[in-house]
């Protein structure tokens, strides 16, 4: 016999076990870094609260933050986070959806052959050079527009247009990727009605896209949120409850960066403080995303 | 804790010890200087320990060299507590219970002084108005005023934009030591208030505004005196001669601080601190600052003595 | 009734007609100018870059060449002997002792010598830089500044130079380079590397090839998919609490050997390395789930019908082909850890290093961190260097992405050769 | 309000016409080439299409029946290097004449595809959009009614007019596209293969269907049931597919006489199922 | 070297038998019901496999015969959801029950596609695999010859041992994956639609190598040409599609007699074309 031939009988793949079991145990690390996320964040927020001048419904409503002198209420923080957030997406939504739409509907091979790799490029980009840009670009020009006096030097709006365009080409892939998946045969019937292009793009391809596009302003928003080195070099460095977004303010990344760019004292409230803020800011992003994920899945399920 | 008796080395044991020593310190060979040397501290003195650090490079250092700009305070609090760092740089002397700390930890922590800095207090230099504040001014200045008039009614009726070191600055401390009396509150608890680590993030915010002023060390106006403007305070202009002769009041001394044992195990800390002790003068103007006084210094040379006595 | 009205006249129904197409026309408009401003972000983005490295310089000198020796305006004119003997007078003794220890003057070239001098005795600082834009459009006012000034010495400026590469960080704007901070990023993606994608691509394997559609596998990956969008800041928190703090022994080194004889300090290259892990790993596992679902079945089920096992599959005939698009994905990953700074801050990367991190229990620092100081010096040149380095960063991006373009185009031609 | 008169009207507004009589020609295909970038898919068509008679085009997969079927009315604009050469003639017009609108073809020739593809909205909404696009101002109430009662859809859905389309039966959506097109009122309908994907009792609904609309509007039919064809159609165009691939018009005539008395022998052999 | 004469052993080691010699059961189903989650794909099948016999399963698109063919070498088990009830025996030893490897099993009862499905390897490669990962310790250039030589492809591909499997012909690539089952000596050989995707030469020439390898394996091959069948099987299986969509055994028989006597009404109307 040329090969030893063995019995049905299972034979004891050792090595097979142990391959599969190391493997099973490497996708059950990247559950260990979520628990290990969750459980350094709650611990080193519960010795936060748990600091005596440190209470958690003066940490949700207090207007002012600033550990130093127990000022610790977190909303000037997490009213800049929003504010510089919501002006990206004013300006990443608007303009990424309709990049998407020029891509999937509009633009031919050659220029999608143009557009695609310069999205990339763009998407590419550090992010520390898109602060560096809204400091020596955005900013400038917002005061020359809106005035020097009008305009603070660090302030929201910059921040906000700059993480806009920084989330801008994640924006034009993922729905130009929710666009182009409905089905061509829906296109083909508002056509055969009579409708325009724009027509058939507003009134059914893009209703047709609402989940998956909303996953993805969803996915978008908790990018921004999560934003750190724009708002840290162009947003301001103080915290202000302010709705003013030619104003300076500090969002909650911006405070992590700079209390550990300057470096953490153990034990301190400050130490502690930002991983509170961490804790918020991981709770805050965690949701955005599981919903966009429910989001997405509600939006498969009607095409199958 | 508490410092451990010396052992006893024997002397001349360094290599880098060599004749032509400045002012009673032994002279330094940077070229038999080597193994690392790990600095934290104040982004004021920060410049200078890079200069001094550079300069002993140029001279053939060949170890590694580390400075973390993180604030005085974070500093201390590397060295004291953490025990990570050899020297910590510092633009305030260190706090009792700081020592405390070291104590701890098994350190002692030892004070060299290196040179002075003038406090600035700088508006942009389109604020053609603010020249000079007392310092009761310059106290409501920086906490209650809301608007430059309440200062000074000839001035105009616009918001105050503060722009202040971060809370682990020691010029963050010194300032509230010195104008309100060591405690924070007020000036935390003022309008429009940016604080960062970050010199440069101060500078341009207080270039960005007439009505913008803020304070940090001299060198960093130095550095931008074309756009920026320094205020005298009661009447003093921050120079040489007013640093040199107490009148200026915002002067401050400028430290860096190390540990006999440190120093002991790891020499070429001694040989930095040597060398920092013997040329900080000739680089002290370059980099923005100004010489401390002459006793000041000689007290860190004694010191590095006794710390190394017997060992070279 | 004839409801054939309902839709007007032939006249309506065209003057309608000319309306809606209006609107299409204006539609189309708008999504264009969306899109060219998306290009116009980046070419902007590109030439604020570009603009900041190229451009002139006003310079002023400490000694003035022609103070060293007499009618010599540069250091270009001095003759040989000239360039030995300032050297000798002028260089300070330290220096000089350097000098010669390292290589004796006389042996070394006039172009060194000549860099020595400018370096150590003329001693150049830069007064003010003008953008690449001012310098070619707004002469006229940096005309008038050298009037102001007048010491200063007007020079076209290039910051990105292969000195600037090279160089080590320094307190002078213009012998600033990145040596140090380009050796510290490479560094640190090895240690990401080798740390992430063994385990990424197991994940990835695991959950293709080997998982059972059971709520367990359906929680890893819903955890997967929920961890690539977690901010990378709070990466940055776990890695500080966890490798700096928690492990500081094991990333400092000191457990394993005496011979690092700092005293224990966890802001280490393999805390660095170990952090943009964590923050790559669901990448690198999404993506290598990707090239694995790009394998056609029919592989797995022709290498399962010849009595292969589920190993001996994977192994010999799904990863060799989909190791393409494994290794580009990985390299996407990897550039963007290449280009994270805020976990660096967090962990607390050091700023001024002097000499090259020597192993994975050095201190660090890294080309995003090194641009996020120097753009916050207060040195105006510093915008002019951290331009520069932005450049370098973006280079060293490129190289890493072609790389992957070229992997996946040679699989491409593969394909296309299957086919 | 009388809404069953209009669905009659609209039905019985003109008289059944026997297929004896002489008939007006609607469309015109005067040497149709049309080609997918290089590829010659269909060569030199030249046919009448005639009002209110049911036209299939039969022929074995790939010859081209969709293809000429999409240019009449110009849905082959939208494939990517599809060109067409020659003339298609809408009441004399030439369509692919430039100042044409092809968006205003499509209303007046509508089309009906093989895969049923409702908008993923309410059945009412299926039917309003269109007529909403097109600027009708009549009651849309009522115009619902009527197409779906046209389409023999009314009963089984009157009471889930809000309903989304999406969760009707595959014949129920197929007849719903039909409705939809014809509440924007055309002249022609254009049907690739409207049963193909259907079970054979929605079928025989579908082909019911055909025959009542015929009496107000002109249909083609392209389908591959050969059955089908001699069941609902009048005339019958016979393609057929060349070495090259290139399809091209082998037989036209009258339904009745193309089955029973085909004059080529390839349409001999296509209908008794020697090939195709 | 004689490995040509390894290849004539390999091919008359067993001498031929006719089809009227008693033979003897390879493979047994008995009661197999087969689901794919919910769905009950294949119900209560029971039937002896003969060694050294060609045995076809006929029957319309959907009725199971992919799915009871997997389940001999339990592939289905790698199918999500797949699940299978009675009893399928090899040679008297149960395939599914508990302590048998299925990895094994695989070895024995080897599998050949519908699509011709090489390994993204070189011709040599593409045998060698196989036989290595199941711990072949002969010579390799001779096993690949014998193979090679067992599907009748050594002739063609002989001088280009090395190149990429993927660049021969449909046919040629059909053959190297009999070739590649045959290097690791199985008992049975499963063939699913192996001819389906090829032109009609290259199917004769599968067919040929059929009649060849009976010689040595057992075959059971899945097909919709009748004619197919009919040429190279013994023993054929016909199965049916009840209301539910599950599929049935409904006649095996010999394959002379069952296509010339079927018994069953609805196998009689298969064959002759009625359905399917
Ligand atoms: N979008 C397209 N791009 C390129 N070629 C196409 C395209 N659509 C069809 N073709 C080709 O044109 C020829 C005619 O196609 P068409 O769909 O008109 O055939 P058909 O007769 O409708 O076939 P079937 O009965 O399969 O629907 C075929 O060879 C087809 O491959
Ligand atoms: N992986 C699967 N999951 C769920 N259902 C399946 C799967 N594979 C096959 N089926 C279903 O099981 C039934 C039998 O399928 P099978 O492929 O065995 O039929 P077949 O006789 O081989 O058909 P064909 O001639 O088309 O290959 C079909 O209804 C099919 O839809
Ligand atoms: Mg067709
Ligand atoms: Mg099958
Ligand atoms: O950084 P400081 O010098 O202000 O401590």
């Amino acid at each position: 016999m040329l090969i030893d031939t063995p019995q049905f009988g299972k034979k004891h793949r050792l090595h097979e076990r142990i391959i599969e079991s190391v493997m099973f145990l490497f996708a059950l690390f990247s559950m260990l870094i979520t628990v290990g996320i969750v459980v350094i964040l709650t611990r080193e927020s519960f010795l936060f609260f748990s600091d005596p001048k440190v209470n958690l419904v003066g940490f949700l409503t207090g207007r002012d933050w600033q550990p130093m002198i127990d000022q610790f209420g977190f909303l000037p923080l997490l009213n800049a986070t929003f504010t510089t957030s919501i002006i990206a997406m004013l300006l990443g939504i608007p303009v990424g959806l309709f990049v998407a739409i020029y891509l999937a509907e509009y633009a031919n091979d050659r220029m999608r052959g143009i557009l695609k790799p310069t999205l990339e490029v763009l998407a590419g980009i550090p992010t520390i050079v898109y602060g560096y840009f809204a400091l020596t670009f955005m900013t400038p020009l917002l005061r020359s527009l809106f005035g020097q006096s009008r305009v603070e030097i660090y302030n929201t709006a910059s921040a906000g247009l700059v993480i806009g365009i920084l989330v801008l080409p994640m924006i034009a892939t993922m729905a130009e990727d929710a666009i182009s998946s409905v089905p061509k045969e829906l296109r083909l019937a508002a056509y055969a009605l009579g409708g325009t292009k724009i027509e058939t793009t507003f009134k059914v391809v893009i209703p047709a896209a609402l989940s998956g596009l909303s996953a993805t302003f969803l996915l978008a928003l908790s990018r921004a949120i999560g934003e750190t080195m724009v708002v840290a070099l162009a947003a301001g460095a103080g915290p202000k409850l302010t709705a003013n977004p030619f104003k300076a303010a500090e969002t909650i990344t911006g405070y992590i960066v700079r209390i550990s760019g300057g470096d953490v004292s153990y034990n301190s409230v400050d130490y502690n403080s930002i991983f509170a803020l961490g804790l918020v800011l991981f709770l805050i992003t965690f949701t955005l995303n599981l919903v966009s994920r429910k989001v997405s899945t509600i939006f498969h399920q009607e095409y199958e | 804790g508490g410092a451990k008796e010396p052992e006893p080395v024997q002397k001349n044991t360094f290599s880098w010890v060599e004749d032509g020593g400045v002012a009673g310190l032994p002279g330094v060979n940077p070229l038999k200087v080597s193994g690392n040397i790990i600095t934290a501290g104040s982004s004021t003195v920060y410049p200078l320990s890079e200069r001094m650090a550079e300069r002993f490079k140029q001279e053939g250092y060949s170890g590694v060299i580390t400075i973390d700009s993180i604030g005085s305070g974070a500093g201390f609090e590397r060295f004291t507590v953490a025990g990570e760092t050899d020297i910590a740089n510092a633009s305030r002397a260190i706090k009792a219970k700081e020592i405390e700390a070291a104590k701890q930890i098994g350190r002692n922590p030892i004070e060299f002084r290196v040179g002075t800095d003038a406090l600035a207090v700088v508006v942009s230099n389109q604020n053609t108005f603010a020249k000079n504040l007392t310092k009761d001014e310059l106290a409501k200045l920086f906490s209650t005023a809301s608007t430059w008039s309440e200062i000074n009614p000839a001035w105009p009726k616009e918001k105050i934009q503060r722009f202040i070191p971060g809370t682990d600055s020691g010029t963050f401390d010194y300032f509230s030591e010195e104008v309100f009396k060591n405690n924070p509150q007020p000036m935390l608890s003022a309008q429009n208030l940016q604080l960062s680590e970050d010199d440069n993030i101060l500078v341009q915010g207080i270039k960005g505004s007439p009505y913008a002023v803020g304070f940090f060390g001299y060198a960093y106006y130095a550095e931008n005196a074309d756009s920026l403007t320094i205020l005298s305070i009661n009447g003093v202009e921050a120079s040489k001669a007013n640093v040199d002769n107490g009148t200026y009041p915002l002067a401050r001394p400028l430290y860096i601080y190390s540990d006999e044992q440190i120093m002991r195990t790891k020499p070429q800390v001694a040989a930095f601190i040597d060398f920092y002790l013997s040329y900080v003068n000739e680089e002290v103007i370059g980099v923005g600052y100004f010489p401390a006084n002459e006793d000041e210094l000689e007290k860190g040379r004694q010191a590095w003595l006794k710390a190394m006595n017997g060992t070279y | 009734m004839q409801s054939s009205l309902a839709f007007g006249s032939e006249e309506n129904v065209l003057s309608l007609m000319e309306k809606r197409r209006k609107v299409s026309l204006i539609w189309q408009a708008v999504f264009l100018l969306a899109t060219s401003l998306a290009i116009l972000f980046l070419v902007l983005l590109l030439f604020s870059i570009i603009d900041s490295t190229f451009g002139y310089a006003a310079l002023a000198y400490e000694v003035e060449p022609s103070s060293l020796v007499e009618g010599r305006q540069h250091l270009s004119e001095f003759s040989r002997l000239q360039l030995e003997e300032t050297a000798r007078s002028r260089l300070s003794s330290g220096i000089l002792r350097r000098v010669e220890y390292e290589k004796p003057i006389a042996d070394r070239s006039d172009k060194d010598l000549t860099a020595l001098l400018e370096q150590y005795v003329v001693k150049p600082s830069v007064l003010r830089t003008w953008g690449l834009w001012e310098s070619l459009t707004n002469q006229d006012e940096i005309e008038m500044y050298l009037q102001e000034q007048d010491q200063a010495v007007l020079t076209f400026k290039n910051w990105l130079t292969f000195d600037f590469l090279f160089a080590d960080q320094s307190a002078n704007p213009l012998y600033a380079g990145i040596r140090t901070a380009l050796l510290g990023s490479l560094w640190i993606i090895l240690i990401t590397f080798l740390f992430a994608f063994p385990i990424g691509v197991g994940s990835a394997i695991y959950l293709q090839e080997y998982a059972k559609p059971n709520r367990l596998s359906r929680l890893l990956q819903l955890n997967i998919f929920n961890l690539s969008a977690v901010p990378s800041i709070i990466y940055g928190l776990l890695g500080l609490a966890v490798f700096v703090r928690a492990m500081e022994g094991l990333t400092s080194g000191s457990v394993f050997s005496t011979t690092v004889d700092t005293t224990a300090n966890g802001r280490t290259i393999l805390s660095g390395g170990l952090t943009l892990g964590l923050l790559v790993l669901p990448i690198i596992i999404i993506n290598t789930q990707e090239a694995l679902k790009a394998v056609p079945d029919s592989l797995r089920m022709s290498s399962y019908g010849i009595g292969a096992t589920k190993w001996q599959t994977t192994w010999g005939q799904v990863l060799p082909v989909s190791i393409d698009r494994i290794l580009t994905g990985t390299i996407l990953a990897l550039s963007r850890a290449l280009g994270e700074t805020a976990p660096l801050v967090v962990i607390g990367a050091s700023t001024f290093i002097s000499v090259d991190p020597s192993g994975i229990f050095s201190k660090f620092t890294t080309l995003p961190i090194q641009i996020y100081q120097w753009s916050a010096r207060p040195q105006g040149a510093y915008r002019n260097v951290a331009g520069a380095a932005i450049i370098a960063l973006m280079i060293l991006l490129m190289i890493l992405n072609s790389s992957a373009i070229i992997i996946r185009d040679r699989l491409s031609k593969k394909k296309r050769m299957e086919a | 309000m009388n809404t069953t008169n209009l669905a009659e009207n609209l039905l019985t507004a003109f008289p059944t016409q026997s297929i004896a009589e002489p008939a007006r020609t609607i469309i015109r295909l005067q040497d149709v080439n049309i080609r997918y970038g290089t590829f010659h898919a269909v060569k030199d068509a030249s046919m009448d299409i005639y009002e209110h008679k049911v036209t299939a085009f039969i022929g074995p997969s790939g010859c081209g029946k969709s293809t000429v079927l999409r240019s009449i009315n110009r849905m082959n604009d939208l494939i990517r290097g599809a060109t067409l050469e020659g003339k298609v003639l809408f009441n004399n017009e030439d369509l692919y004449s430039k100042d044409v609108d092809p968006v205003l073809i499509r209303r007046r020739i509508g089309m009906v595809f093989q895969k049923p593809n409702p908008f993923p909205k309410s059945i009412y909404e299926n039917i309003a959009w269109g007529a909403r696009v097109n600027g009708y101002k009549g009651d849309y109430d009522e115009l619902v009614e009527t197409s779906l009662r046209s389409a023999a859809l009314w009963d089984e859905v009157k009471d889930k007019l809000k309903q989304n389309a999406l969760r009707l039966s595959g014949g129920q959506q197929q007849r719903l596209c039909i409705a939809r097109t014809i509440a924007v009122q055309p002249q022609v309908i254009l049907m690739d293969e409207p049963a193909s994907a259907l079970d054979p009792i929605a079928t025989s609904r579908i082909e019911e269907l055909i025959l009542e609309l015929k009496q107000a509007y002109t249909i083609v039919i392209v389908t591959h049931n050969m059955g089908q064809a001699s069941r609902v159609s009048d005339y019958t165009a016979f393609f057929m597919v060349d070495a090259n691939r290139t399809g091209y018009l082998e037989e036209y005539e009258q339904t009745e006489q193309l089955f029973l008395n085909p004059v080529h022998k390839k349409t001999e052999e296509y209908i008794s199922g020697k090939f195709g």
